[in-house]
């Protein structure tokens, strides 16, 4: 398979031009998509490629757009949906919740709803107030949909193209911090990456990091750091945040015994909430000490001044680490 | 030059048969005997089956139901402006649209006995089902049509909501994407007057919805909603227009609903006996049978016999709904993803463990 | 303190009438409060005795009850805003988390929002689709907003008043079913009970069932089942579902060792699994067997015909709490 | 009678002083010479204002800026006809409203370097935080004009928004709603015809924003936007109706932005230069600068002088703005609620820790 070195961001925009030009069921629509290219270029080419039919720019309109989106699924279309950023789902929440989780559902079969919801994600890049959220959790909690978040190029790119390709509505999260911050060789062409299986990203025996997106990497200096002390740190990214890859999460912790949960979003009731849950519940004797999570806090995601201190760093895993492992 | 007249928008109201069954000669559609005959049996179907189901309602039979009495003529006048490869995306209260849509009856009691699968349609016909956040729907009717004209379909989609359903965000997004992008969508509102308790002069200082089409660069009309012929024609033009991608339309039809709001609801909390008195001379269904009679087309024992014909069709309906049995508790699990993940496919066996 | 017999929802009613007339700052708005008194009748009268200044039927549009209220709010008002039916709430998400949650925080506390946004919440009444949710994780995960469920109507008149007396936003969320479903004595007049404290129904030593809303009466039925076989079943109602009062919920399972939670949303990333989490991470040694969570399933409440095998009932909590106890 | 005309909506625009600096004599709201000086200056100082952070931003030492060059007057135009006791609810280009009613410079730098506190009004001015989710605050300008209206006040609240604001949902709840409560509320859009890289024209298919008051009952104007005197009469008069209690105003206030939508755009990529020169003959300072100098009020020293002394006022603000030191980082959880309830507690601790 052939290979191109792209960003994040280009791997995003590369799986909708193939997906595009492989299916003509797929559409783009959204905020500046078009001429523009999308705020953070994952569109760029897209609308002079394929025409104002296939790639459309939208009214500033959130809830039109996914409600949109909604009738053409209905109609047979595969929309992928940009919100410019996942501050502004909430004024699509209704549309979300209330049609594109529930259409299947609700018309038992009759009318799927292949949609994919785009959005750049999560902090790291001192944007204006609401451009750096976190709201997987919400879309984790509310039933029929699926939550994807990818830390790779790589991944982006055959996630994207799974989703896209996928029967049921995908919210795909897209770190706006890692758009750029890394080039890698990624597969030209058709390739895709299944949904709901995690990635290892490094192994170890003494103790697990589940992670996603913008914290895989805080994660990962982490796990190096306290490794210098002898131990070994098992680091998995989730990739699909749900239906997620619980076999891998419970493989890894039955061997380990001890996980530290790592993400942006605010802690209370969010995804981390979860694992701990399901890893208490099925693997209750084999735990070592708590699961432990590192997280944001529960404030609103702080404007640039403070953003570094919210967001979880090497330095709070190794100490949560340090804590799992003394227990 | 200062002060200077940037927009003049004019808006129109149709009216074609008054409400002592006179049509007006000059808008006369010229419709055949057998089309008005065929207008005066959908709305008396749709007026009985909304009584069946009140009745069935108040013998633990049906579940909550909202009534369309008094809105025959605003919704059989659209469903039969249909062609049979048109979607129909309807609110809550459009069982007469389904009906004269070729939606089975014993379907739309199923759904409103509670149980999802009365949503699905049959092959060949593609209505949405119900959709009860009000307003929502608006949207799907522009993606549905925007669908239709990206794949190069003469049909069009027909989008419903309540004067209610005008107040959401979604009514205005939705009419504003159909201006910017024109698709073959007509959007019709049932302006009866009242969401649930609230008077249509308290949810909007507007003095009409028809237009609030100019806000969005769309044709709007208002009709009289209790006059068949009205909604047929204003209906039959706007969808003609859709087909031949000249874009969508906005349709206020000027109705009453006579009952209350649904099952739960006690209309006289907040209406007066008066107002409904007047609406109720205004009677979509007599208004037609009078002007049938005044042709010769009909009388009495016309009306009784097919009465009574309906009614037994309606029986067989009420039949066929209860006859299904209820699905096994474990349906609930399957038809929210297109493959069963791993997490339903545990909470499925807890199901089924629970209903041992 | 002279009471009076009501049900739920006429302490609710009560409590909006005392607090009208207290402090002119608190106004009532939504859909159908006025002359109709509320789909429910937790209005009744109230229009007609303080006027129609002061209790306002609106057009029907959530986003704008929510963004009226926090203009009200930041302006110096009290409101609540009544949401029809939870499922409603979506289109007001993006006021509610954007906005009520956040304008203190962003102001550095200028303009407070003292609001209180109440919603009719749950299943157990057999209506159309979307009205009987149970959103309650997604507001706990949203910094900013406390959230309350009454089980009784004493609870729900003390809490209720507290809530509108807060000067912080409340989202209260009425259980329908449990609207008419019992009469008790409620105090007259101005009566509160305070925010962030649990109620234990009843005290046990051998389990601890941490519920709230509806699901507290199947909760206390599965432990007098279970009791029969000589265990104590402790049944706490959390009835402020946050912050929450960890301090009880930590108190009984350090005794116990034993939790189960009930709920009626969809388990996963529910607020069954915060408590879960929190748990195992300060209580990992105490707990005997995994925190057990029965809850609805993850899927939209199902339409009538399914909604009683959909909502937890005293049979699925036994075989949690026997589970449990046999672990 | 049947096809009748149910709705005639007129609507207007104003425009008093030309792109030549002429004011037509019937509109002249004759003004005196001080107050034209002092929207000169107010002008001035919001461009240079602007200027300024646009290179403070380029310097690393601003966050992201949206600038609000070319709007000048739409903004200077509403903000001279408020009164101290007057609710502002910004959008985040309001810059210049800000600094002509009374906001410290200091402030709108702070905040938009990334500090929460730039966000607190003065005491006894009121001012809501910049809004970020587009069209949200429409909402709040309706609930703070209805409190204003409860409690007896004879004061306004204007709410800010732009074209592409128009099209959510929330402008059309919060026009519906101000028809029907009647605040003392104000909505002004600048519609500098581009929401980043969509055109007006592709935002909404209506020949005009003002033109949707129509559809909420409400009344609404066109302004000239780069026009000081139109934008500064239609504010002035919508403010005296909304405190007399005769309820709310649409103002559409057709203008330009100049720049890049914020520091993030390139604004090449999607419109032509020749737009741009075409607005730039429009610009709202030279055309008063213009009219000034025709009447003697002013010239190129004036100019210079004044220029010199606004530039070393807006030092000052940047040297405030940047001598307040960052907040501590447990400043993040103070303020989310009244009182630190214990998981905050709890995680100030951590945050502490942390910084260690
Ligand atoms: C978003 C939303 N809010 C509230 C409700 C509750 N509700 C159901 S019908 C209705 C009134 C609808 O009025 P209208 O749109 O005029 O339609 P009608 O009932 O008159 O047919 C309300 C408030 C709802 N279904 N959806
Ligand atoms: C709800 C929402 N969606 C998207 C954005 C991202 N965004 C910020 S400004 C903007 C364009 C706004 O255009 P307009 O309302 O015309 O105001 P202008 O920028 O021209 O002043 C967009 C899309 C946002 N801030 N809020
Ligand atoms: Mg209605
Ligand atoms: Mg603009």
């Amino acid at each position: 398979m052939s290979t191109r070195k792209m960003t994040m961001v280009q791997a995003v925009r590369d799986a909708m031009a193939v997906e595009l030009a492989r299916d003509p069921r797929v559409v783009v629509l959204g905020e500046d998509v078009g001429a523009n290219g999308g705020v953070f270029r994952a569109t760029e080419g897209l609308q002079a490629e394929f025409g104002e039919t296939r790639v459309l720019d939208t009214p500033l309109a959130e809830s039109a757009i996914v409600g949109t989106a909604v009738g053409l699924a209905a109609a047979g279309m595969r929309p992928i949906a940009e919100i410019q950023f996942s501050g502004f789902l909430y004024p699509a929440m209704n549309q979300i919740a209330a049609h594109v989780a529930r259409m299947r559902n609700r018309s038992r079969g009759r009318y799927p709803m292949p949609i994919v919801i785009r959005t750049p994600s999560a902090g790291g890049i001192r944007p204006p107030e609401h451009h750096s959220e976190s709201y997987e959790a919400l879309f984790v909690h509310t039933p029929g949909l699926k939550v994807v978040m990818p830390a790779t190029p790589t991944d982006a790119k055959g996630l994207l193209a799974s989703a896209i390709r996928d029967d049921d509505p995908v919210v795909f999260l897209e770190p706006t911090a890692l758009y750029r911050a890394t080039r890698e060789d990624v597969p030209e062409g058709e390739f895709t990456l299944p949904l709901g299986k995690a990635r290892t990203v490094r192994e170890g025996r003494d103790a697990t990091i589940v992670t996603w997106g913008t914290t895989v990497k805080p994660a990962l200096e982490a796990a190096r750091e306290v490794e210098a002390g002898g131990v070994q740190i098992e680091v998995i990214d989730l990739r699909t945040l749900w239906p997620f890859d619980l076999e891998a999460v419970l493989e890894s912790v039955g061997r380990t015994g001890r996980l530290v949960v790592v993400h942006e979003a605010p802690r209370t009731a969010g995804l981390g909430a979860e694992l701990a849950a399901l890893v208490q519940e099925r693997a209750l004797l084999r735990l070592l000490a708590p699961v432990e999570r590192v997280t944001g806090y529960d404030v609103p995601f702080p404007y640039p001044m403070l953003e570094k201190h919210y967001i979880p760093d090497r330095g709070r895993v190794v100490r949560a680490l340090r804590k799992t492992l003394e227990f | 030059m200062p002060r200077t007249v940037i927009h003049t928008g004019v808006t129109e109201r149709l009216e074609i048969l008054d409400k002592d069954g006179r049509i007006d000669p000059e808008l006369d559609p010229g419709l055949a005997p057998e089309i008005l005959l065929g207008f005066h049996r959908a709305m008396l179907q749709a007026r009985l089956f909304d009584d069946k189901a009140l009745k069935l309602q108040r013998q633990g039979r049906m579940g909550t139901w909202a009534s369309l009495e008094g809105q025959e003529a605003a919704q059989v006048g659209v469903a039969s402006a249909l062609a049979p490869e048109d979607w129909v995306i309807p609110s809550f209260r459009e069982h007469g649209v389904l009906l004269a849509f070729g939606i089975p009856g014993a379907d739309v009691y199923r759904y409103w006995r509670g149980d999802e699968r009365g949503a699905i349609p049959p092959e060949g016909r593609n209505v949405l089902p119900p959709s009860v956040p009000v307003g929502s729907q608006l949207l799907h009717g522009v993606g549905v049509g925007l669908a239709l004209k990206l794949q190069g379909r003469r049909a069009a989609a027909v989008a419903f909501a309540g004067d209610g359903g005008t107040s959401q965000g979604d009514f205005h997004e939705a009419l504003n994407f159909a201006g910017v992008f024109s698709p073959p969508t007509v959007f019709v509102i049932q302006n009866n007057h009242w969401a649930i308790s609230l008077p249509f002069r308290k949810q909007t200082a507007s003095a009409s919805i028809a237009q609030k089409a100019h806000a969005y660069g769309i044709p709007g009309i208002q009709v009289d909603g209790n006059d068949i012929l009205a909604v047929h024609v204003a209906a039959r033009d706007a969808l003609a227009r859709a087909r031949a991608g000249e874009g969508p339309t906005l349709i206020e039809a000027h109705t009453y609903r006579f009952g209350n709001h649904t099952t739960s609801d006690e209309a006289t909390r907040y209406r007066s006996p008066e107002e409904l008195a007047w609406w109720r001379e205004r009677d979509p269904l007599l208004r037609l049978r009078r002007h049938l009679e005044a042709r010769g087309l009909w009388d009495s024992t016309h009306e009784e016999s097919l009465v009574a014909e309906l009614r037994a069709g309606i029986e067989d309906m009420v039949e066929a709904a209860e006859a299904l049995p209820p699905p096994p508790p474990t349906e609930m699990v399957e038809w929210t993803y297109a493959q069963l993940p791993w997490h339903l496919a545990e909470q499925r066996a807890e199901i089924e463990e629970a209903a041992r």
